[in-house]
């Protein structure tokens, strides 16, 4: 199957409020597909849904062909399918280093290792790859700062660079660009693009048009926890359906 | 710390005075503030001035520093303002902690339009009537929104998103208010909610409020704002008329993205 | 400061054990050199040590740590009233029983977080607690403590033909006597090998994420990790921990009673643990040094003994500065005490260990000297113990 | 223990001594200068006071928790003694005991200074308070303590450690039964010895046809107390409903009283002492039991063990409530009185019981070292074994040798109707004489263990 | 049946001691977030009042005591008895109960001040350091306490009309055994009574609406203009006067010592976790649930069974619904869970 995710019949309701519809949503392997709509629409529900957070009402979502749903959060990562979080999701007390290293030792130790009497000293092997990860997303200099202290658009790419050190096959980013500023987004415009060559399936929430249209192969626009159309970025370019509720200009203008 | 001092005053230095077409002094005006959650520093020197009665659209990208720049000007805990002055009708809210700013007249109406739980919808806009000064009576807010007056003994949490903002712009009204700051308010709504949402922001506008408004949805805002504000990384970089965003696709594209 | 570690293991511990070997001699001074004491010291850093490990790296507020403490002590009675005298098989066997009643008791509290968390292990070592006091009397002797007796069985110490002597025997360790100084040098031992686990503990890739599970657990799942087990492998430890110190207690001391379960006893080591500093290496054994020594020397003060410290004072003044402290010692130590959780809780948050770091670099500061690295603050709070 | 394969044994023990010998040596070279065992009389012993001035003794009262007060107290009546025994005072009941060795210029010339510490009524703290007294201190004696958990604890270690116990207030029938220590000596008299002379009271008082309910505090001290009232109650032909533990310092007892009220029940026997004592006492005079007529009888409550301060926690319920005390301030002999005249000169207040036997121990111990003319304990331990005496309050009285329990008359007493002063809450119902209350040594097993360690 | 009956009446009694004593610390909670280990402490105190005034009333002229011989010794006689007679006797037999009036505004104040002199300040310091600070303050609260007062428990008896029991059984027709202290009727109806007014007050009041509405969402009542800190101030003086009341009433039922507040101590946390953080009807519910269970336990019927079990039964409990119900049982998400 050369599908890496397909989304089935996904429901979800909070309390009366659907925010999600009936979802369908195939995701090819090696490519950047973009889910854009607008805030409220369900985009994070959904990524939710595929990483464990919420647990769907109704429909599946098949990962290499693993239904996910009901899998702990900790398994699903260790399938292959990571998420950079929106809203920076760190390690404020630990330092930039730490912080991706951690994502590293995840990878290399599995769901729980008791190690208690391994130097951390000693594991340089892990210390050059967070360093390496670090400088990807351009932070190497701050490695010894604690995360908490950097600014938002800082975190975001920290928040990337350790979802990028597990390698996954499916990199789910929400936002990744968001709370950065025109220069810093060009950079990871193009870090982005440079692991499209590696090969690894990424999943886009975004909205700035600019860097979806500069990334992405194909896109879904979500509106009112509905999949409203998909497409190539040109046929989404060019959907009145999208305009109109994307870009909130009303049909009677 | 000495570091970011050195900054603080290098900023200071560069800004220009801030246009102030109009009325003179300036109802409101923000001068160079500088806000931090916890070691984060979010808002960095803003600075702009507001006539009474214009409707003013703050626009910038998502993490741009819209909200906290609210949430500062509202004087909530966090973030926190380490350096600026803000003042609105020759009070300095910048002296004031958040029920201080409220009672001068400063109203934020929140992103997630935060109505409070276990409270009725009535009791909702009791909470507003409490400190002075009070604005419109329940009856007239019940007279402009009659689908509230419907589920007055309703707990508020219960209505749908559109009523919920209702309320929440209902509840900025019952204060007697000089600066509204409008966060989101079509966030997550329905377009026919939105449109809702949209006549009721057009009428705040002809009473004449002083009103800011932070919208994803730029160009909705854009068409209610006789002015507009970019803020990128936490700084203004742009200050013109709506219609001058609207007309310029390049500015949309580089800080809107849109 | 911190590219993993710049921070030499070995020089720690060699100051470290230094510093508590050599404790008699500096402890002298102010009083506090007596095998008792210096062996409560050292027993209580072990607990406090492993009780950082939980609470300190995962953040987990543990309400129940004393009933640990309990079960190792009761073992260790037990294995010598029916093994053999010897010390070994009691510390292990303490260990372990602790270790195992941990697992148990953390499976099941570790299902919750915060403040349910430690009213869970509270209400675990509460029950423990009361079962030990009445119930279970058969097996802890109750209120009067579980003591040896001349005709317990002592297998293995018969099968050796270990002679009974006149009075109870004493524990010892292949033959030397675990009470006095010896017992202090067998726990002091015991703790420097309690730090170095601990230390390699913190320093270790477990330790880290047992961190990161403190500052965001949620994050933690996502990253892929199980943190249940992570949790539940501090809870063990740090309980292993506390049945080791209660197994040492037994052994500089061959009794065990149901109090040292109580939660009262498990508030103790919480504060000790945050008076001194939660989650550095060192401040844990300030706290105990502090409690310790209050409880010990200050409650012993006197008016009389008062006025031979300060008799150096002119007569009139030694009468107000006596008739001022007075209050303060005896049985008023409990108020300096609370005082003193109040002061240091207020002027330094982070504890003792955060006003030494302070202090540290303070004056390295007026010293000149900029780099401040965190080794010397183990080194600097090594000197206090 | 019979020898099969004595040689092998002995050279093992040989091995085991050499090596704890070398132990010692490398692993503490301090050992030896703390514990100098250097004596006098070519006999060493822990703390010998050799050639100094003083000689110390270490009270170990409780002075936070719920006998504080009562600790307090006991502290009051060391004071004293020490200072009567350095010849200070008026002497107090020097002037009475017989026979007495003692001159009033300390012990054997050597003046008598004292260190105090906290027990906080718990095991460990007391023994870390004693050991510090022993190790720190350099005390040659220890005495006091408000619990029998306390005393049985500290007087193992005692024991272990050489120096002489004499344990403080102790009610358990242990503290001198399966616990005892030849290093402990108590003054206290003890739970079978309440129920003995409570026996012939009950029954004049209540008659034989009665049926009791115990409320018990779930420790070893309250089982045994119930179960010596119990066989003393039986023995008089009465019934025993129910016997329910309580839990300790349960503060609130009323779930335990209420179903006293329909079991049939017309006496209430209440095995608790100090906050437990006065809470369900208060209590159960709440719920109505003291005016309450059961089987034609007046419902009655017995409190057996009793004690002036918790008298006065429990303030008017503790009227017309019988129980025994070890001793009380009201007895008209010689030797209570120039105490009680002492005490109150130099505090203000009478002494309680526990003061009272704090003082006496302190005094014996202190004529026992005169009389055996040294401090080595072996030899004071022998001189109070078997010590008779007079003069102490409660007649004539005998440390007896072979459970180190001291005999001497019980009072039976009763909560005051109307007290003639804020003081006066006992009266003294009848003065059981020893004869009464004496048991065979043997009874409560246990072994004494050596005189020297 | 009437054993039963009577135990239910018992349960009753202590849930509502129990409520009491919880009701204050989860207020406490719920508004200012602060875990006050010195809650206790401050039941204490209010039993204290109840021990001063007695004092205050019985404030007695020292007569020579010519009872005893032995060395000079005083007595007192009270100057109420001394100036009015049998009236002053009168007044000092009302003693817990004019008490109360003493206790309200006194416990207010040392609320007030406890709040803005030391509890202000910790807000935004770890769950850790409020406890050790709040546990420092009790602490030295109690010592206080023990120099003024002594360590020995200090009878505080209620008046004598109400001393006695009520026979319920004959009121009601049952059984002539059934009868119960009035001071716990009292207690019970007292008990009921505050909790009632404090939800009343919640419910009904403008304030109370404010403190709801601050306890939900604290940032937003702010942002209305009204000056939170200041109510949950007051918020924290009523809890210290509910503590400070429920510690009034027990007086005549635990005769007050420094160390009691210490023995509540657990059981009120117990009790407000049971019931849910951050929950006033999830306090009052755990509190009366765990005082029947109590009851019941020690019934010896069931001791017969699982010896012991009353004295595990509130933290056996505790367990139980703790993991059946993860927020206990009316505690709402994320209050206090990291």
């Amino acid at each position: 199957m050369s599908y890496i995710l397909n989304i089935e019949g996904v429901n979800k309701t909070f309390g009366g409020l659907h925010a999600l519809t009936d979802i369908q949503l195939k995701i090819e392997k090696g490519t950047t597909h973009a889910i854009i709509g607008p805030n409220g629409a369900g985009k994070s529900t959904l990524l939710n849904c595929c990483i464990g957070r919420l647990i769907p009402d109704s429909g599946t979502v098949n990962f290499n062909g693993h239904n996910m749903i009901g899998m702990q959060p900790h398994d699903i990562n260790h399938a292959g399918m990571v998420r950079v979080f929106q809203t920076p999701e760190i390690f404020p007390e630990l330092t930039l280093l730490q912080n991706v290293i951690i994502p590293a030792l995840a990878k290399r130790d599995g769901t729980f290792k008791f190690n208690p009497f391994r130097s951390l000293a000693k594991e340089t092997e892990l210390e050059d790859q967070a360093m390496a990860a670090l400088a990807d997303v351009g932070l190497e200099k701050y490695y010894d700062q604690h995360a908490g202290s950097i600014s938002r658009g800082d975190k975001r790419r920290l928040e990337l660079a350790m979802g990028l050190i597990q390698q996954p096959s499916l990199l789910l980013l929400d936002e990744p660009t968001a709370g950065m500023a025109r220069h810093d987004t060009n950079k990871t415009i193009d870090l982005l693009k440079k692991i499209k060559e590696r090969g690894m399936t990424k999943v886009i929430i975004e909205h700035d048009m600019h860097v979806v249209f500069s990334l992405a192969d194909k896109i879904s626009v979500l509106a009112q926890g509905c999949i409203i159309a998909t497409g190539t970025p040109d046929e989404i370019r060019n959907s009145a359906k999208v305009k109109e509720a994307y870009l909130g200009e009303s049909e009677d203008e | 710390m000495s570091d970011r001092l050195i900054d603080e005053i290098k900023v200071r230095d560069r800004v220009k005075p801030v246009l102030n077409q109009g009325s003179s002094p300036s109802f409101f005006s923000c001068w160079d503030m500088h806000s931090y959650y916890g070691e984060s520093y979010i808002v960095q020197g803003v600075s702009f001035d507001i006539r009474e009665g214009e409707v003013v659209a703050l626009l910038g990208r998502n993490g741009a520093g819209k909200t906290s720049t609210l949430r500062s000007i509202a004087r909530v805990d966090s973030p926190q303002v380490t350096h600026g002055e803000i003042w609105l009708d020759h009070k300095p809210l910048h002296k004031m902690a958040a029920h201080d700013a409220a009672m001068n007249g400063v109203a934020l109406v929140p992103e997630d339009r935060r109505i409070i739980a276990g409270l009725t919808v009535e009791e909702n806009l009791q909470l507003a009537q409490i400190a002075p000064p009070i604005g419109w009576t329940i009856e007239r807010i019940y007279e402009h929104f009659p689908r509230l007056a419907e589920r007055r003994n309703q707990m508020g949490t219960t209505l749908s998103g559109g009523e919920q903002q209702m309320l929440a712009v209902a509840r900025a009204l019952a204060r007697d208010i000089k600066l509204l700051l409008l966060d989101e308010p079509y966030e997550g709504l329905a377009p026919v909610i939105v449109q809702e949402i949209a006549n009721i922001v057009d009428s705040i506008k002809k009473y004449g409020i002083t009103t800011i408004i932070v919208e994803q949805n730029a160009v909705a805002a854009l068409r209610l704002a006789d002015r507009a504000l970019i803020l990128d990384m936490g700084n203004i970089v742009f200050d013109g008329t709506a219609q001058e965003v609207l007309d310029n696709e390049e500015l949309r594209h580089e800080y809107l993205a849109i | 400061m911190m590219k993993i570690s710049l921070q030499n293991n070995a020089v720690v511990m060699l100051i470290f054990s230094a510093v508590v070997l050599t404790a008699p001699l500096w402890l002298a001074p102010i009083g506090a050199d007596y095998p008792d004491l210096l062996q409560k010291f050292a027993i209580f850093g072990i607990f406090a040590i492993g009780f950082n490990i939980l609470f300190g790296l995962t953040g987990y507020l543990s309400f129940g740590h004393a009933a640990f403490l309990g079960i190792g002590s009761y073992t260790a009675v037990w294995s010598f009233k029916l093994f053999t005298m010897n010390v070994l098989p009691a510390v292990i066997l303490g260990t372990i029983m602790a270790g195992v009643f941990a697992l148990a008791i953390g499976y099941i509290s570790l299902r919750r977080s915060g403040i349910y968390f430690s009213i869970l292990t509270l209400a675990f070592a509460q029950m423990s607690y009361s079962l030990a006091y009445s119930v279970l009397t058969p097996i802890t002797n109750g209120e009067t403590g579980l003591q040896l007796t001349m005709n317990d069985a002592r297998v293995i110490d018969s099968l050796f033909g270990v002679e009974a002597e006149a009075g109870l025997p004493s524990t010892n360790l292949f033959g030397q006597v675990m009470s006095g100084y010896s017992g202090f040098y067998f726990c002091a031992v015991i703790l420097i090998i309690g730090f170095y686990v601990s230390l390699k503990i913190f320093r270790s890739p477990f330790g880290l994420k047992l961190t990161a599970i403190k500052s965001n657990q949620t994050r933690m799942k996502y990253t892929g990790f199980n943190t249940r087990p992570y949790l539940l492998s501090a809870f063990v430890i740090s309980g292993m921990y506390a049945g080791l110190a209660g197994a040492l207690m037994s052994i500089t001391d061959p009794l065990a009673g149901a109090e040292r379960m109580q939660w009262t006893a498990s508030g103790e080591v919480v504060l000790m643990t945050i008076l001194g500093g939660v989650g550095t290496l060192i401040g844990p054994l300030l706290g105990v040094g502090i409690i310790k020594y209050f409880e010990n020397i200050f409650s012993a003060m006197n008016p009389s003994a008062l006025h031979e410290i300060f008799n150096f004072l002119p007569l009139w003044l030694e009468n107000i500065v006596v008739g001022i402290t007075r209050h303060f010692v005896g049985d008023g130590w409990h108020l300096t005490l609370g005082a003193m959780f109040m002061l240091v809780v207020i002027f330094l948050p982070g504890g003792v260990m955060e006003g030494i770091t302070k202090l540290f670099n303070y004056i390295k500061k007026k010293l000149g000297l900029n780099r401040v690295d965190s080794e010397d603050h183990v080194s600097e709070g090594g000197d206090r113990k | 223990m019979s020898t099969k394969d004595k040689s092998k044994d002995e050279s093992r023990r040989d091995f085991l001594k050499a090596t704890a010998a070398t132990g010692i040596a490398a692993s503490s070279p301090m050992f030896f200068v703390k514990d100098a065992y250097a004596g006098s009389h070519n006999m060493p012993f822990r703390n010998n006071p050799g050639s100094a001035k003083s000689v110390k003794f270490g009270f170990n009262v409780p002075q936070s928790g719920a006998y504080a007060d009562e600790g307090a107290d006991e502290l009051r009546a060391y004071k004293l003694a020490v200072k009567h025994l350095n010849g200070e005072g008026d002497g107090g009941m020097m002037n009475t005991m017989k026979p007495m060795s003692l001159k009033g210029n300390g012990i054997l010339g050597k003046k008598v200074e004292y260190v105090t510490g906290d027990t906080q009524t718990k095991s460990d703290a007391a023994r870390a308070s004693a050991k510090r007294m022993i190790e720190k201190d350099g005390v040659l004696m220890i005495t006091g303590g408000s619990s029998s958990g306390v005393a049985v604890a500290v007087q193992g270690l005692c024991q272990e450690m050489g120096v002489i116990f004499m344990a403080g207030l102790t009610h358990s029938n242990d503290t001198t039964g399966k616990d005892k220590r030849r290093y402990g000596f108590r003054h206290f008299f003890n739970a079978y010895m309440s129920g003995r002379a409570l026996g012939p009271v009950l029954k004049k008082e209540m008659g034989t046809d009665r049926k009791a309910y115990h409320l018990t505090a779930d420790y070893t001290w309250g089982w045994t107390q119930e179960e010596s009232i119990k066989n003393t109650t039986e023995e008089l032909g009465w019934q025993t409903t129910a016997a329910v533990k309580t839990p300790v310092g349960a503060g609130d007892f009323s779930q335990y009283i209420t179903p006293i009220l329909n079991s049939g029940a017309d006496v209430l026997i209440l095995n608790h002492y100090g906050k437990d004592m006065i809470n369900s006492l208060t209590q159960a005079v709440q719920f109505g039991l003291r005016d309450k007529q059961v089987n034609g009888k007046q419902f009655e409550i017995v409190v057996p063990l009793f004690s002036r301060l918790m008298a006065q926690g429990a303030g008017d319920n503790i009227k017309g409530i019988l129980g025994t005390t070890n001793w009380n301030w009201s007895l008209k002999d010689k030797g209570s009185q120039a105490f009680v005249k002492s005490f109150g000169a130099e505090y203000g207040f009478p002494p309680s019981q526990a003061a009272h036997t704090c003082y006496v121990q302190a005094l014996l111990y202190a004529n026992a070292c005169e009389q055996a003319g040294t401090f080595y304990p072996p030899q004071v331990i022998k001189a109070l074994e078997g010590f008779n005496f007079d003069g102490m309050g409660n007649g004539p009285t005998e440390y007896r040798a072979e459970d180190h329990q001291c005999f001497k008359d019980v009072l039976v007493v009763r909560g005051n109707q109307n007290p003639s002063s804020q003081f006066d809450l006992l009266e003294i119902v009848q003065e059981v004489p020893r004869s009464q209350v004496e048991y065979p040594a043997s009874m409560f097993g246990g072994e004494l263990g050596p005189y020297v360690v | 049946m009437d054993a039963i009956l009577i135990q239910i009446l018992n349960g009753l009694d202590k849930g509502g001691a129990y409520a009491l004593i919880a009701l204050g610390l989860t207020l406490t909670f719920g508004t200012l977030g602060v875990v006050n280990f010195a809650h206790g402490a401050l039941f204490m105190l209010g039993a204290f009042c109840a021990v001063s005034v007695q004092q205050l009333l019985t404030l007695s002229k020292s007569v020579k005591d010519e009872s005893i011989t032995f060395f000079d010794a005083y007595k007192d006689q009270p100057y109420l008895e001394i100036w009015w007679g049998d009236t002053g006797t009168a007044i000092i037999d009302y003693a817990v109960p004019i008490s109360i009036l003493f206790a309200i505004p006194i416990m207010l104040l040392i609320g007030v001040a406890m709040e803005r002199g030391l509890i202000k300040h910790f807000y935004k310091r770890s769950h850790a350091e409020q406890i050790l600070v709040t546990f420092g303050f009790a602490i030295v609260v109690q010592e206080i306490i023990k120099a003024f007062y002594g360590a020995n428990p200090i009878p505080t008896p209620a008046p004598d009309i109400v001393s006695g029991s009520a026979a319920i059984g004959a009121m009601l027709g049952l059984s002539e055994s059934l009868v119960y202290p009035w001071w716990r009727l009292i207690y019970l109806l007292f008990a009921g009574v505050v909790i009632f007014a404090v939800f009343a007050f919640l419910k009904y009041t403008t304030f109370g609406m404010v403190v709801r509405a601050g306890m939900a969402d604290r940032e937003t009542v702010s942002l209305l203009g009204i000056n939170v800190e200041r109510r949950f101030t007051i918020v924290f003086g009523i809890a210290t006067v509910v503590a400070g009341l429920a510690g009034v009433m027990y007086a005549p039922i635990l005769p007050p010592d420094y160390h009691m507040g210490m023995d509540f101590l657990v059981l009120s946390f117990v009790v407000v976790v049971v019931g849910g953080m951050g929950s006033l009807g999830g306090a009052v519910a755990a509190g009366f649930l765990l005082g029947i269970l109590q009851s019941f336990a020690s019934m010896n019927e069931i001791k017969s069974i699982f010896p012991g079990i009353d004295q595990i039964i509130i933290y056996l409990v505790a367990v139980v619904i703790l993991l059946v119900r993860p927020r206990g049982l009316m505690g709402r998400e994320g209050v206090m869970e990291d």
